[in-house]
């Protein structure tokens, strides 16, 4: 500790931040497969499962069988685990899950107050906003004012479950199928459910918002 | 601990950032998420070490520093403390010894992600709890990892479900052992956690371990 | 608020520094701290207010700054918000008018700093509580200031003493009046508030206003 | 925000620390003082006020009377504001006092977990520890652990009682009067009464500590 600043500093030694986290990541990597620790084939593999095989598309088929389909629907709603394996989905941060309806009167929106867990399985990674400072302190708080920002006004009559994951239990918000989808297929339905409605932060796309109709 | 992670009710962190999640991420991002999946296969610790790990810094530091870089500041410090890399060769970058055989090529990091960690474990003594029932959370503040956040402390719930036995997180995070204890997702009102500027219906689940709860 | 200056009971911060207080202080600590008396005798705002403005910050910049740099850096907002400066003079460093007069100069400091700013008001009101009555602090989380700290919330306690009516900080820190309130010291068991981890027989005292308690 | 950073590093602006808190200092009072809020004399006043006048020696006189004299004690402990004014101290952060009598079976500490109040008038400008993130957050959950760190260390049969200055009551520790002191004059008594004494992370000097006899 300097001594210029003092005797009440001693943390300022803790606000450095590296100037450059991309060069301490490589250098990390770089140490790591010299000395045999990690695979560099593994380090892709790894970042291919995420960037294109694991993400909200998953999530959105589980949803979209789960509108289409009652007796899948009562089987998510009953295990979770077995329903979304069923469709190919498990593994790291989806070892058990647990599905969570949506309805009239009760609307449900997930946080990890304490670090950032997520369904990985059924969503991929988590968005920065998911894994923020702001997220993780207010929803749990002040879900209602949250949801507000993210563009969701609910009737005060609903009420709201804020689910926060303090265990390995990963949830999957269900938001309710919007109207005027009747007799659509599982693909089409799959193209209204965003990543944000199986948070709680959003609702299903109506086919106006999705656009185009099936 | 009582760290900065424990960041539930508080304020001044401003609106939530970029809920269009519109910026395209950095590529670092990817690889220190990757490097902390691959190095897990060497199985020198577990889930809740890693989060013991992240947690373990100066609020200051915790608060500063990006997501992924507490991922990789925290990965550091494991690998050291687990004997895979010494404070020698992180600071120069340069292995003292190239012998090692990494524990997962492609295919197999591919089977451990598909495999996972499940959590749940087989034990002999019946829950305690049963749907229904009434609890009330202690009011304890460990200086190790614990998963009762703050907020939640002290404070009177129903249990909503029992999801068997689970890995215990204050225990295994040292290295302690897994006793695996009941685990319950605990329903409380709203307003008794926040009082009464929380809407009256809202309420907040948490998932609780056994070890964290008394009768009501 | 639950702000970072919220400290009571967090972990992380190791040892305490300094304990031999050897090191001489710069200079600029002495100098911030005579420019935040200086322009309080301005009347324009008031010690909550101060301390509200000093907790207004980013965690993470609280727990960056040093203490005299959070002075500092809330006296420049404090002077803005009551027009005394505007942004664009801080930005310069130029003054826009020089026209004002101190409010003391060398012998009116002396003055001010004799007469303190005493908080006691007379009021009406009888107190609710007597000395010996059990009560129970209220559990709610203010947008802001508040001088009931998040560790206390909720928590059962005794009146140890009762020190008539005092200006009451979550209303004063906003300019919403001094509603003068009937403030007690209240004694709580360690354990109560920290469990088992704490001492049998130690106790912690806060001096708490009327509109904290209830009856328990 | 920059791009660069992505989507949740809204917070690193924060973490800028200014590069000379000196600097800004030195600018603010160039521009109170040029725009004539502030005058440079009451500046000095306020500074040489608590650089030479008011500090721990005023306390020390306060504890040092309590220890010679029973009826200035029992003042004190009935109304330390009115007592410590007697002896010339009073004003700013000294304007509601109470003092706390440490006994064989009490031990008494001060801190203040929401910011740093302290006792200006007996005690002056507190010391940089006092204002430090782990005093304030250590001392309310682990007293004895903090005395432990300052040396202080407690009977398991004496209750530590920890005052935290939420209000604007300020608290002054009386120490227990040392051993071997018996007709010491009040001037020899208060070179024994140490600043921490006062708030509690220490005890009262030995003669054999203060190094001299009167």
């Amino acid at each position: 500790m300097s001594h210029e600043h003092g005797n009440d500093t001693p943390h300022r030694e803790h606000s450095h931040v590296p100037p450059d986290p991309a060069l301490r990541v490589q250098a990390l990597e770089s140490l790591l497969t010299r000395k045999g620790l990690v695979d560099p084939g593994a380090l892709e593999t790894i970042i291919d499962t995420y960037a294109n095989r694991v993400g909200p598309r998953n999530g959105a088929r589980v949803v979209a069988r789960s509108w289409a389909n009652p007796d899948y629907r009562q089987w998510l709603l009953d295990d979770a685990t077995a329903a979304i394996a069923h469709l190919g989905y498990e593994g790291r941060q989806g070892e058990h899950m647990v599905a969570l309806e949506n309805t009239d009167s009760v609307h449900n929106l997930v946080v990890c107050t304490l670090c950032s867990c997520y369904p990985w399985t059924v969503l991929g990674i988590p968005p920065g906003w998911y894994k923020s400072e702001a997220y993780r302190a207010r929803a749990v708080r002040e879900p209602r004012a949250v949801l507000e920002e993210f563009g969701v006004r609910l009737d005060d009559e609903v009420e709201v479950r804020l689910w926060d994951s303090t265990a390995e239990i990963r949830y999957l918000v269900i938001p309710q199928r919007p109207a005027g989808t009747h007799g659509w297929t599982e693909e089409a339905l799959a193209t209204l459910v965003t990543r944000d409605s199986m948070v709680g932060t959003g609702l299903a796309l109506t086919p106006e918002q999705a656009g185009d109709a099936p | 601990m009582n760290g900065a992670h424990d960041l539930g009710g508080m304020h001044g962190f401003g609106p939530v950032p970029d809920k269009d999640d519109a910026h395209p991420h950095p590529e670092w991002y990817d690889r220190a998420m990757a490097l902390t999946v691959a190095t897990a296969a060497w199985g020198r610790w577990n889930i809740d070490a890693s989060r013991r790990a992240r947690e373990a810094m100066h609020p200051a530091k915790y608060l500063t520093l990006t997501y992924y870089e507490r991922w990789i500041d925290a990965l550091e410090r494991l690998m050291v403390e687990t004997d895979l890399l010494t404070e020698e060769e992180l600071r120069s970058g340069e292995p003292a010894d190239g012998s090692f055989t990494p524990p997962v090529d492609a295919e197999g990091a591919r089977s451990a992600l598909r495999r996972g960690g499940p959590t749940e474990r087989k034990v002999d003594t019946p829950p305690r709890f049963r749907v229904g029932d009434r609890i009330r959370t202690i009011n304890r503040h460990p200086a190790g990892h614990t998963r009762l956040p703050r907020y939640a402390r002290g404070q009177g719930g129903i249990v909503l479900r029992h999801h068997g036995a689970h890995v215990f997180p204050d225990t295994n995070a040292h290295f302690q052992g897994e006793q695996p204890g009941h685990l319950y997702t605990v329903q409380f009102p709203a307003r008794a956690l926040w009082g009464p500027d929380a809407a009256a219906k809202d309420t907040v689940m948490l998932d609780l371990w056994e070890a964290y709860l008394h009768a009501d």
